[in-house]
């Protein structure tokens, strides 16, 4: 499936940062740097952002604009990282998000 | 703390055409945006817009955001972005969150110029991965060059869920269907039609009754409502997709001046939530003004005038120009302003139905409900005549504020006349040359050049195509109806992309005769 | 402006609905039968009901369901949505990170 | 609407809503009426959640410790909501000498009441919450104090006293009292006049107004106090926390989010632009004096952030009395920004002066005309 435009009919091609690689949940990814972390997971397939505190389901990105929320993440070991407003940069470390934890439910 | 004469918060269209205003006329202006890049939601516009020529009309979105940032900067407005206002305090004080710190600033007058905040509805399964709202769209195709998903079905038929469906399918998307529990589309005839026409279908009162999916959408099930929005049982229709997006209408994003003391009111014709205004756009407190959205949602070319008469206001407001200048400038907005709250979607016509054109037409309930005029709908409008030769077809069915084609016409083929809301008409007398300028420059695109005596047989027909991969001079694929259907076989006989166009393609097909009135689209087979 | 709203009206009982069960407030998941429930519990106002139930007090501040929350609390009450107060946003307009609000840039 | 009760209680906090609770359980009429268009929007909502004894004037200790022994345990189920109510200490922290010396002197004072409060080392403070940072060298420690959510306990006292038949007015703000034959019978409102045998004012600092219509002046001034809340975080501790220096103070809720208060060096001298809007120093202050603390929370998000006026009694400690002058009048008034630890307590104990005319702890030196001149 590609998700990533080669070119826009009125846009033309779209301007990318360098690429660079990133890990998401240990694997690591290639994105473009200075887009959102929320572009590069999406190009790379990742919809789940994060399960809930409550009743575990999980979330993706859902307003894109840093205002919803929906979509943070754990970033290079920060909680609730705002991945739709977050530009990528090199080597960072993009884990899921459980309720407020990078540890999956079981192991927390 | 750092002081301005004027600190305007958001850069989208109404603060740029404030900052201009005022910097103009001799204040100092500073500009606070969170986001990345200026322009607020015009980044995300990329079709053309409507209106006249002082509404910047027949521009895309996102190149008025360029010109507004680029005049806005030459007179030395201060732009900040990735700058975040977090708080509005007494004495016009705001904090802003930048670079990792918090200043401090304080103006002797404020624009707030925040825009809207997209509405929500919710359904079953709509917390799914997959199911976003149609601004999360707009953003990860037309910034970031993501596709949303693969297949899409859009909640709600406003201006946002037409546009936004079209912007879809430019990117390569599948847009299984347009839904909105309203029994009629809400947004203007002539961006459904564009919908309609690749063969996208529309469902009206119809609404979502679940998104299906364990960890992300895999398909979404519609359903008639009845008059009481009740789902009627055994309408349900369902469709395989990966994306749900949602276009449920805009509110002002308030926030701020509630926070800072300015009197609100709750005004559902202005979309919630709203300071209550002077109409200079003064709140409440005295020197805090507002526009654009944040005032009452409209489109961004009124946002766009608003800011003009804030800036404009402010200026009078610190005494940069005096009493007389202000009224001068204000009834120049002002009749600006009201030249594009008329026709049928104007703000005292929402929620109304309206049944005839301002010409006595009648309106296609067939658009309404469906997304296209009916074939034996479309004589009834001026714009539709047929005649030998070459000439313009302008399936123009709703009265709006809208007239770069007339101007378009080297010919003076095109009549729209002083009201710029009347439906363009036919000047039996002019000669159109099929230069296409027209076509081009109608943001609706709803003109057609059509020659029923291009060859004895065939007819060919000139269609605006904003779409990739272009189709090559000589290929061979179908014609489509208004309706998206099929119609005839058709051969592409010439494709002009000059730079005058815009990025509006005109795509010259033939096809039979007797199809010249029905087909619309063409697409490869 | 304070209006006289006498906590003894009657507004009927609470009757359970077949979509009680649906999240209205994303971020701190707190279902439409709850707000419901709230409602005839006592809490007649937007503030109350967020304060009883932290919905809206989650990390996007009622930003993505405050305008559904009205709507439903209206129903309940039996009034227009427009006579209902919003409760007031408060600083900051996104969330901050502590070591960025105690940075305050010095005067350049 | 009945416009006559038993008892009428001039403000819906949590002072009202408890008093009001306790009383319909026995079995007494009672009317609230609340000025602002909200249950419990001063004080009740806006503070800090404390429960706690520790670092209390002597004069008011006993009402918390009473409510600690007897009530706070028991208020989830009694109420039917989740007070978030834990009793797991309070660590009151220094990190100089002189702090050190005001942490003394308060435990020494609360310990000759008897409670349960010592100074321990930075070792031991770091042993019951190894978050803290090393520039704290000890700390007051007091095992029994704790702290609750303000706002379910706020809104759990006034559903639950609903139920029981309270009716509640919000909206309906008290401009007069009267006296009728020399006792205290009418409660004036722009929209309604109510009438009871006995009136408990409990308005926070709109008391100081509403009992100056009857002769009473209980000396008060409006404070703001501000607090803030972070994102939810992963649990790390229940103990409350304040300092010597008094620059914050707050917990982790079971929320998840960490809530505190904190100052800003102008108490006293801040305003507002009438919505108990914060001041636009004060979050940074706080932050910075808790980032000190806890070097770990740095990267924690604020959401929110809020004030509240508080209503300061000339000598810290709150007036809860009956009126002399006017029979049938209580004031329960002035609690300093601590009146919520308190309230179940004050709420419990005001119902039996009405319905007794005798209350389990000992109210002599809350007394309403305790102020006098310096000699």
């Amino acid at each position: 499936m590609a998700i990533r435009l080669e070119e826009h009919p009125i846009l033309g091609v779209p301007e990318k940062g360098r690429k660079v690689q990133f890990t998401y949940d240990g694997k690591v990814m290639e994105g473009f740097e200075g887009e959102p972390i929320m572009a590069a997971l999406k190009a790379n397939g990742v919809v789940i952002h994060r399960y809930t505190q409550k009743k575990h389901e999980p979330r993706g990105v859902f307003c894109a604009i840093g205002r919803c929320t929906d979509c943070v993440m754990v970033v290079d070991g920060e909680l609730n990282v705002r991945t739709c407003v977050t530009p990528l940069k090199e080597n960072m470390v993009v884990q899921t998000q459980y309720g407020v934890s990078a540890e999956p439910f079981d192991k927390q | 703390m750092k002081r301005y004469d004027l600190i305007i918060v958001g850069a989208g269209p109404s603060g740029l055409s404030a900052a201009i205003e005022a910097a103009k006329r001799g204040l100092q202006v500073v500009v606070f945006d969170e986001n990345e890049r200026p322009g607020g939601q015009l980044f995300k516009q990329i079709h053309k817009f409507f209106g006249s020529k002082e509404h910047k009309a027949k521009i895309r979105g996102f190149n008025i955001g360029k010109q507004l940032l680029e005049e806005a900067t030459e007179l030395g407005v201060e732009v900040r972005l990735n700058a975040t206002v977090i708080g509005m305090y007494m004495e016009k004080e705001i904090t802003v969150k930048r670079e990792g710190e918090i200043e401090h600033y304080k103006g002797d007058a404020i624009i707030v110029a925040t825009g809207a905040a997209e509405n929500m509805v919710n359904f079953k399964g709509w917390t799914l991965p997959g199911v976003i709202g149609a601004g999360a769209a707009q953003t990860m195709m037309n910034m970031h060059g993501i596709k949303p998903g693969e297949k899409v079905l859009m909640l709600g038929t406003g201006n946002v869920g037409l546009v936004v469906s079209f912007q879809l399918l430019q990117c390569g998307c599948e847009v299984v269907a347009l839904a909105d529990a309203a029994p009629r589309i809400g947004g203007y005839g002539v961006h459904a039609a564009k919908v309609s026409r690749t063969g996208v279908p529309f469902y009206l009162s119809h609404t979502i009754k679940e998104v299906e999916g364990t960890d992300h959408v895999t398909g979404v099930t519609i359903a008639e409502v009845d008059s009481k929005f009740q789902f009627i049982a055994g309408t349900e229709k369902h469709f395989d997709v990966d994306t749900v997006c949602v276009a449920v209408g805009l509110s002002p994003m308030s926030q701020l001046l509630k926070m800072a003391g300015c009197k609100m009111e709750d005004n559902p014709k202005r979309g919630g939530q709203v300071p209550i205004v002077d109409e200079y756009g003064e709140t409440s407190i005295p020197g805090v003004f507002v526009a654009g959205d944040v005032s009452g949602i409209e489109e961004a070319s009124s946002a766009m005038i608003e800011g003009r008469i804030a800036g404009v206001a402010a200026s009078e407001y610190l005494g940069y120009i005096d009493e007389k200048e202000l009224t001068e400038e204000f009834e120049k907005n002002e009749a600006t302003l009201d030249g594009l709250r008329q026709g049928m979607f104007a703000p005292k016509n929402r929620r109304k139905l309206i049944e005839k054109t301002e010409e006595g037409c009648e309106i296609s309930t067939n658009l309404l409900k469906y997304g296209f005029v009916a074939d034996n709908e479309i004589e009834r409008y001026p714009g539709v005549t047929r005649k030998a030769g070459i000439h313009p077809v302008m399936e123009c069915t709703q009265n709006i504020p809208c007239n770069p084609c007339q101007d378009a016409c080297p010919k003076g083929c095109i009549k729209i006349g002083e009201k710029i809301t009347s439906l363009p008409a036919v000047d039996e007398t002019a000669q159109c040359i099929g230069c296409g300028m027209c076509v081009a420059s109608c943001s609706g695109q709803a003109i057609f050049l059509v020659d029923e005596t291009y060859e004895d047989e065939y007819a060919s027909i000139t269609l605006p195509y904003e779409f990739l991969p272009l189709p090559e001079k000589g290929e061979k694929g179908i014609a489509l109806g208004r309706d998206g259907k099929f119609v005839c076989e058709a051969e592409v006989v010439d494709i002009k992309s000059v730079k005058a166009f815009d990025h509006t393609n005109l795509l010259t097909i033939k096809i039979p005769k007797e199809f010249v009135m029905k087909a619309r689209f063409y697409k490869a087979k | 402006m304070n209006s006289v709203n006498d906590r003894n009206r009657d507004i009927g009982e609470y009757i359970p609905a077949p979509d009680d069960d649906m999240l209205v407030c994303r971020c701190e998941e707190i279902t439409k039968g709850e707000i419901r429930r709230a409602v005839h519990e006592g809490m007649y106002t937007l503030t109350e009901i967020r304060r009883y139930l932290r919905i809206g007090m989650g990390l996007c501040q009622g930003q993505t369901c405050s305008k559904m929350v009205k709507g439903i609390v209206a129903r309940e009450l039996g009034v227009s949505p427009a006579e209902l107060e919003p409760a007031t946003s408060r600083v900051p307009m996104r969330p901050i990170e502590m070591d960025v609000f105690a940075r305050e840039r010095k005067e350049a | 609407m009945g416009y006559t009760a038993d008892v009428i209680i001039v403000g819906g906090g949590i002072i009202g809503c408890a008093t009001a609770y306790y009383l319909a359980k026995k079995g007494v009429s009672v009317i609230v009426l609340e000025g602002s268009d909200h249950i419990g929007n001063g004080g009740s909502s806006r503070n800090g959640g404390g429960v706690r004894q520790s670092g209390r004037d002597p004069r008011e200790l006993p009402l918390a410790m009473y409510g600690i022994q007897n009530l706070w345990p028991n208020l989830s189920e009694e109420l039917e909501v989740d007070c978030e109510y834990h009793q797991d200490g309070n660590l009151r922290l220094g990190k100089t000498e002189k702090h050190m010396e005001i942490l003394t002197g308060l435990a020494d004072r609360a310990k000759a009441v008897g409670l349960d409060v010592r100074m321990i080392d930075g070792d031991e403070v770091r042993r019951i919450n190894p978050y803290l940072s090393d520039e704290v060298i000890g700390a007051s420690w007091c095992p029994t104090d704790g702290h609750a959510n303000p706002l379910t306990t706020t809104l759990g006292y006034y559903k639950t006293a609903r139920k029981l038949g309270v009716h509640f007015i919000s909206g309906e703000k008290v401009i007069a009292l009267k006296k009728v034959k020399g006792v205290i019978k009418k409660v004036i409102t722009p929209n309604n006049t109510y009438e009871a045998d006995t009136v408990i004012v409990a308005a926070g600092l709109n008391s100081r107004e509403v009992l100056a219509t009857v002769g009473i002046d209980i000396p008060m001034q409006p404070v703001m106090l501000e607090a803030l809340v972070t994102e939810a975080q992963p649990h790390m501790f229940d103990q409350m926390l304040g300092t010597a220096e008094a620059d914050f103070y707050g917990h982790q809720t079971k929320h998840g989010s960490f809530v505190f208060g904190g100052t800003l060096g102008l108490e006293g001298f801040t305003k507002d632009n009438g919505m108990q809007s914060t001041n636009s120093l004060a979050a940074s202050s706080t932050c910075r004096g808790i980032i000190k603390y806890f070097p770990m929370l740095s990267k924690a998000k604020i959401v929110r952030t809020w004030a509240g006026w508080m209503d300061l009694c000339a000598d810290k400690v709150p007036v809860i009395s009956k009126i002399d002058e006017v029979p049938g009048l209580i004031a329960a008034c002035g609690f300093s920004g601590h009146g919520f630890g308190i309230a179940p307590a004050v709420g419990y104990n005001l119902s039996m002066l009405v319905t007794e005319g005798k209350t389990d702890v000992d109210l002599q030196e809350l007394r309403y005309d305790r102020f006098k001149a310096k000699q």
